[in-house]
């Protein structure tokens, strides 16, 4: 087996600013603890989050991608989060289709007060990538981009 | 001239192998090409149709880095491409394709040398088959060509029975087939020259582009054109590409030299806005043109082998045989 | 007679169109776009089962936005992108005059008989062979029973793989895109002014056909249809490199179908499937 | 670009699990930064001059801290770097802390965490754009839509001020629902009595522009600079000629429609008033009864009316307003419960017997019984034989906290006001019983715990916990089955009479108008605040604020203080010239864009317009979307949603991000 299942998965997560940040900034308030995997970019909104963000993720090398917002009914934006999710059905199973699947691309509401469910949350999803071990499918079309002495 | 055995020619395809070459052969049907690991996978059919993609792609290939480069602070580190030096030998290319790389090699040798061309030209050795396929398409003999030319090609075969008559042409052939010659049974044989039945009279083409560069003929042979580079993708002599940066890590990247076809929109368009070629019918009427006119006033040779692929394939049929005939009835 | 000839011909001496888009024969099993507008070409206008091409494509293009009226010969299948057109404010329902026939199926691609065997896969699970949206109908032959479609149980087939045999399947398959853009320049929907592939700052897709970027290129296209994509398959009927786009397509529709009870281009007026959205979608997999 | 990164230590609190001296020498190798530095406390005084002087010594076009939490410093961060001249946007946080010093124990992953996240910053503010907040022109005039309590007080409020307010009401009486009540509690004031007062205030005041018996029926516009069409329904009584001297409304001999005001328990004619006390005191003639407009005779009024003020050619008028601020206080509506609701997965109450036995009343009824200007003149009667009720029945949370059958919100103010009617019934009927059913008792108010203890201590009103099963009538009597949880015993009451405290629901047409003015409602139709805790008066669309009941049930002091806070709020609003915004907006590449109109489908705020895009010579080439500076707020669903990418969010562009995803790349 090339692949080691103790990797370190890498995880790019893309969060709305008005609940999962600040539920991660509050988890960091409470000093919870979590796996250091993980590195957030944040949004205004879920609804900003795009698809090509994902792919993208990918080509440069995350194993592994959450998305997180307001729970529904809760966004500041009052639709944003519920554009998104419909966006993310669609995208979620063509992904899966194309042999990305749920064990690399996570979806979570997590709202301000949930500083317990971020840490849960982001655990879960790096076990999950850990166990479905690198992207060699990716890392393979990677390959091409380094330079062959 | 030579004589050889079928079995005998796969003998030396066996050997070629061994010796590290890379073979390339036709497959499923003669659709698509590929390269092979044992004579049993030759296929040499002169009744096939052309392949679906040229063979241009052996020379210059859909996409190929040309420098990668590494980015700190204050510098720019940049670091060449190496060449391939693995020899290519094309088996059974129809004379349309093997012509095809004698004629873009002058656009990749003019003014500059292009070193991507030719490495990969250089180590390549086209071995050419007569054809006998013709369909409403086909066109080569209006533009000089024939079934049995032979220009473009090192070593050229046309099938006999069991057995190939093989005609070297080149310092290449001839250096591919030295290690072999026992195989070969030097024989005279009369050749025959194809009838050719021009209909199309390709200098009044040419002084016809020159003089309606605005004609509204344009516009109405290429209404339904979609603008996909299909044609050109396909084609085994559109040698047009672009150049672009990819970065794809935080420091480092590569650029890269891709296809591109004039039938884009996005071919000639500015930075200001401006595109010169804003409508199809523009675009259209450069590829006429080039093919026919432009590539001819510099180079000497139409930039066309009448394989017909274009045509063939066009998603709205358009027929680039057709175009010309109208162009030539006015 | 209601057939082809006389329609278009009472179109033009009543001046009720200007231009029509339609189809001409090359041969015997093939044809090809033609723009009639006048009277005098009228002859040239054929409908039948090599009427391949799907013609809405030309609906939104600039020359022919300039007509006031245009007559358009549609199957079923097409008459899907028109309406979807229509649904996204691409075309006006008053300027477009739709003249469909009953279909009984079109063959895979030109010079291919008209037989069971050939029959393109998309016309066998066609729900809109008898057309709903429409202006004229020319005379045609009733509906016949087509042969089964074996498309989902192609969908079926690669949902029934590992995550990595679909991945490398696709890799596989993506690997030999050359970038021509046949399928998104013979896309009804595809009429962005500039592709998102083409938008180079920042190149969220790279131009270059290297593996990677023809997956991320496939994929995004193929999510960018998702919900408006009506099946017509030119897509894959033109691809040089014969990429299975249908079967990204159909897996979309099938989820659409699922998931929201939707199918694309039926309505006119209907809403689209993104840009709306219900408090009852489905978040089963959102933690 | 020349950025300056500065690494916070926060004291302990990042140093101790982030490396800041490393993290500062490894940010210093990224392009573009030309200066790199950690520090104790970056966000105290020498921390912000050490990044001032660090601006002014390496020209600096960026900066970026890394630190706590944006959420908690990027306001100081950005107001230290704009005292030195930097554009303020051009100010990045990278949080080291929150979510990486303080979530880590690790400190070899914890520095690399925190050095992916300074670069993430770093390419961010190499993108940004040096912003400045929109203004935007303010129209100081306000709308408020509602003539009830809080309509009033808003509209008080704000012309008290100096600024012009445009009052509509749909009735063609201000007043709503306070002007029916008999009594207040907790003080038992006389609702009329402090009410009208208000009324005429509003009516009289200079500054107040009324628009009776009219209706919304377009917004347009944004926050400053709305555009409102307002429909007016024709009275067929002119205005301005017409003295209220009411001698119409006597002679009219059409005598039988039913009296909205008294909950249909007694008839009014065909031209009337709503009730002595309306303002204006203007009649208005309901078309559906009207003899004239049925059958094209009688014309008693114009007959008896010296002004000539009848007029029956009166159509609908529209009239446009021009308003900075749109105050929505519509109000609440009564839970019908003798009909389903069509369509409704609402059950109801058929067991209560509603509209079917006459005296099973609802709340609003018994107040008007109890009103002294009401139709019993303040006696308390049974609608069916006018007798006095000896035992009246209440029941509680009818509709109310229950999900199955009504709603599961509680209506709030029925606990108050059954108490008040149980009260006020045993000072009308001394020899009279009272028996309560209730859930629970919600007295949270000011003296309201003590005036509900008064019922039951000083008035003798019976509670009893518990829920009503079924009401039947038997021989003049109702029989009340219920039960009384506490004694865990069914129980059964024969009531002369029965008030039911039905659900307060949202107005019947508050979604139509939400929809019209663009702000967004619960699945009861009850209006959304922006915020629940912070800015409850605010709706989500700027510039439009809420007051009263149309957000939630509401009794009248916080009606009257929600009307006061939406006041202030356009008030504040009013306070100056131009309203600054955040810059932070989506904006379209014209020439990209193909008019798919996707960005407005998903647009919450109705900011994306249709604009027409012509070449040089004046001809039309195409529709492309445009976005309203003033409308939008920047969530960037339209960016997401946009195929091509014509619409960019400013501050979190395509560009932007795909930067920071590129930080983070590795092969």
């Amino acid at each position: 087996m090339e692949t080691n299942i103790n990797f370190e998965p890498k995880i790019i997560a893309f969060v709305c600013n008005w609940c999962t940040y600040t539920g991660a900034d509050l988890a960091g308030t409470s000093r919870l603890k979590y796996a250091h995997n993980v590195r957030i970019i944040k949004l205004p909104c879920t609804g900003r989050i795009d698809p090509l963000f994902i792919i993208k993720a990918f080509e440069k090398g995350a194993d592994g991608v959450l998305v997180s917002g307001c729970h529904p009914g809760d966004c500041h934006y009052t639709s944003g989060n519920f554009h998104a999710r419909r966006r993310w059905i669609l995208f979620n199973q063509l992904l899966n289709f194309a042999g990305i699947d749920n064990r690399r691309v996570h979806f979570s509401w997590v709202s301000a007060s949930e500083g317990r469910k971020w840490v849960d949350v982001i655990n879960e999803v790096i076990e999950t990538v850990r166990k479905a071990r690198p992207f060699v499918g990716y890392s393979k079309m990677n390959k091409e981009y380094v330079y062959n002495e | 001239m030579y004589r050889i055995k079928k079995q005998d020619f796969s003998k030396i395809i066996d050997e070629l192998i061994k010796t590290g070459n890379r073979i390339i052969s036709y497959s499923n049907n003669g659709n698509d090409f590929k390269r092979i690991n044992s004579s049993n996978e030759l296929s040499i059919n002169s009744n096939f149709k052309p392949s679906k993609l040229s063979l241009k792609e052996i020379v210059f290939p859909k996409t190929e880095p040309l420098f990668y480069y590494k980015r700190t602070n204050d510098n720019v580190e940049l670091k060449d491409i190496k060449f391939d030096s693995e020899k290519t030998i094309i088996i059974g290319a129809k004379p349309c394709d093997a012509k095809a790389f004698s004629t873009i090699s002058k656009v990749f040798n003019w003014d500059y040398k292009d070193n991507f061309f030719n490495s990969k030209y250089e180590n390549t050795i086209i071995i050419g088959l007569k054809c006998d396929y013709k369909d409403e398409y086909c066109f080569c003999n209006e533009v000089g060509l024939s079934q049995s030319s032979k220009e473009g090609s090192d070593i050229f075969i046309e099938l006999d029975g069991d057995d190939y008559f093989i005609y070297i042409l080149s310092e290449k052939g001839k250096n591919l087939l030295q290690p072999f010659m026992s195989y070969l049974i030097e024989e005279i044989k009369e050749s025959k020259v194809d009838d050719i039945d021009n209909i199309i009279d390709l200098n009044k083409v040419r002084t016809w582009i020159t003089d309606n560069f605005d004609n509204n003929f344009w516009y109405s042979i290429s209404q339904e054109c979609l603008g996909c580079g299909k044609c050109a993708f396909i084609c085994p002599t559109c040698h047009c590409f672009d150049i672009v940066d990819e970065n794809y890590t935080y420091f480092e990247g590569r650029r890269m030299k891709n296809w591109d076809a004039c039938q884009f929109g996005k071919f000639t368009l500015h930075a200001s806005g401006h595109n010169p070629r804003d409508i199809q019918a523009k675009r259209y009427r450069q590829r006429i043109a080039h093919k026919f006119k432009y590539y001819f006033d510099k180079f000497d040779e139409l930039l066309c082998t009448g394989c017909g692929r274009c045509s063939r394939e066009c998603p709205v049929s358009i027929n680039i045989f057709d175009v010309i005939k109208e162009i030539n009835a006015k | 007679m209601n057939n082809l000839y006389n329609i278009a011909k009472d179109l033009f001496s009543t001046n009720k169109v200007d231009l029509i888009i339609g189809y001409k024969s090359i041969d015997s099993r093939r044809t090809k776009p033609i723009f009639v507008s006048s009277n005098e070409d009228v002859d040239h206008l054929v409908f039948n089962e090599y009427s391949l091409n799907n013609l809405s494509v030309y609906l939104t293009r600039k020359d022919i936005k300039k007509y006031n009226k245009i007559g358009i010969l549609a199957k079923g299948c097409d008459i899907r992108a028109i309406v979807q057109l229509i649904n996204e404010n691409q075309i006006e329902r008053e300027k477009i005059l739709i003249i469909s026939k009953k279909c009984n199926g079109v063959v895979k691609d030109f010079g291919l008989e008209y037989n069971e065997e050939n029959i393109a896969e998309k016309c066998k699970s066609c729900k809109v062979r008898t057309p709903k949206v429409f202006d004229l109908m020319i005379d045609s032959e009733e509906e016949k029973k087509l042969p089964e479609p074996t498309i989902s149980s192609r969908v079926n087939e690669l949902d029934s793989m590992t995550p990595e045999e679909r991945f490398e399947f696709w890799r596989n398959e993506f690997s030999k895109c050359i970038r021509c853009y046949a399928c998104r320049q013979a896309c009804p929907l595809c009429y962005c002014e500039r592709c998102i592939v083409d938008k180079n700052i920042p190149d969220w897709i790279e131009s270059s056909p290297t593996q990677r970027a023809n997956f991320s290129w496939n994929l995004i296209r193929a999510f960018h249809l998702s919900g408006r994509c009506i099946g017509c398959g030119e897509c894959e009927r033109v691809c040089p490199v014969d990429i299975p786009l249908s079967l990204l397509n159909a897996k979309m529709g099938i989820v659409a179908f699922k998931e929201f009870n939707y199918a694309t281009g039926m309505e006119i007026g209907e809403p689209t499937l993104v840009g709306n959205y219900s408090n009852e979608d489905n978040e089963d997999f959102i933690k | 670009m020349k950025i300056g990164v500065f690494v916070c230590h926060c004291g302990e609190n990042i140093g101790k699990t982030v490396d800041c001296p490393r993290a500062a020498q490894e940010s210093a190798k990224i392009p573009g930064v030309v200066i790199s530095v950690d520090n104790k406390y970056t966000c105290s005084d020498p921390g912000q001059n050490m990044i001032k002087n660090a601006i002014k010594e390496y020209n600096l076009d960026g900066v970026v801290v890394a630190s706590c939490s944006p959420h908690m410093h990027e306001k100081t961060f950005r107001k230290a770097v704009a005292s030195v001249g930097m554009n303020p946007y051009m100010c990045e946080i990278a949080n080291i802390r929150e979510q990486c010093s303080w979530v880590h124990d690790d400190v070899e992953e914890a520095t690399k965490k925190a050095i992916d996240l300074i670069r993430i910053a770093v390419e961010k503010v190499k993108r940004n754009f040096a912003l400045t907040p929109i203004k935007v022109p303010v129209t100081k005039r306000a709308l408020v839509i509602g003539g009830g309590i809080s309509g009033i007080q808003s509209a008080l409020d704000i012309a008290n001020a100096g600024y012009e307010v445009v009052l509509v009401e749909k009735e063609p009486s201000i007043g709503g629902h306070m002007s029916q009540l008999s009594e207040t509690f907790p003080t038992l004031d006389c609702s009329q009595c402090i009410l009208t007062p208000r009324m005429v205030e509003v009516y009289q005041h200079p500054k107040i522009k009324l628009l009776t018996y009219s209706e919304v029926e377009k917004v347009e516009g944004f926050i400053g600079n709305f555009k409102v069409t307002i429909k007016k329904k024709p009275r067929y009584v002119d205005e301005t000629k017409c003295t209220g001297c009411g001698l119409c409304t006597q002679k009219c001999p059409i005598k039988k429609a039913p009296n909205e005001f008294e909950q249909g328990m007694i008839k009014r004619t065909a031209i009337y008033v709503p009730f002595p006390q309306a303002v204006p005191n203007i009649p208005v003639i309901d078309n559906t009864v009207c003899t004239y407009f049925r059958t094209g005779k009688c014309q008693m009024c114009v007959k008896v009316c010296g002004k000539e003020a009848i007029d029956f050619n009166q159509k609908e008028r529209f009239v446009v307003e021009e308003v900075g601020a749109i105050i929505v206080a519509t109000g609440y509506s009564l839970y019908k419960i003798d009909k389903k609701p069509k369509d409704s997965p609402i059950k109801g109450y058929g067991e209560y017997g509603y509209g079917i036995y006459p005296d099973v009343i609802d709340g609003l009824q018994f107040e008007r019984l109890a009103s002294a200007s009401g139709p019993t003149a303040g006696e308390i009667k049974r609608p069916s034989d006018k007798k006095e009720p000896k035992k009246v029945v209440f029941i509680q949370c009818v509709g109310s906290r229950d999900e199955s059958k009504g709603f599961s919100y509680c209506s709030k103010i029925c606990c108050m006001y059954t108490a008040k009617h149980a009260m006020l019934y045993k000072h009308k009927v001394h020899d009279g019983e009272a028996y309560v059913f209730y859930m629970d008792i919600r007295s949270g108010g000011k003296m309201y715990e003590e005036f509900v203890r008064r019922a039951i201590e000083e008035d003798d009103v019976k509670y009893i916990r518990g829920r009503v099963s079924r009401i039947y009538e038997d021989g003049g009597k109702y029989i009340v089955k219920g039960e009384d949880t506490i004694a865990g015993i069914p129980v059964e009451i024969d009531a002369d009479m029965v008030v039911l405290a039905t659900a307060i629901v949202a107005q019947n047409d508050s979604k139509k108008l939400a929809q019209t003015i663009g702000i967004p409602y619960d699945k009861y139709g009850f209006l959304n605040e922006v915020h629940p805790k912070l800015r409850p008066v605010e709706s989500s669309t700027a510039g439009v604020y809420l007051a009263g009941a149309c957000q939630a049930p509401r009794d009248i002091p916080e009606s009257v203080a929600m009307a006061s806070a939406a006041a202030s709020k356009a008030l504040v609003l009013f306070g100056s010239d131009m309203l600054e915004r955040e810059p932070t907006i989506a904006k379209v590449n014209e020439s990209t864009c193909a008019g798919c109109f996707y960005c407005q489908k998903v647009c919450a705020y109705n900011a994306i317009e249709k604009k027409e895009i012509k070449d040089r010579n004046g001809n039309f080439v195409k529709y492309v979307a445009y976005v309203n500076p003033g409308l939008c707020q920047g969530c960037g669903t339209c960016n997401a949603t946009c195929p091509s990418k014509s619409v960019e969010l400013i501050g979190y562009t395509d560009e932007q991000i795909f930067a920071e995803i590129n930080a983070l790349a590795t092969l």
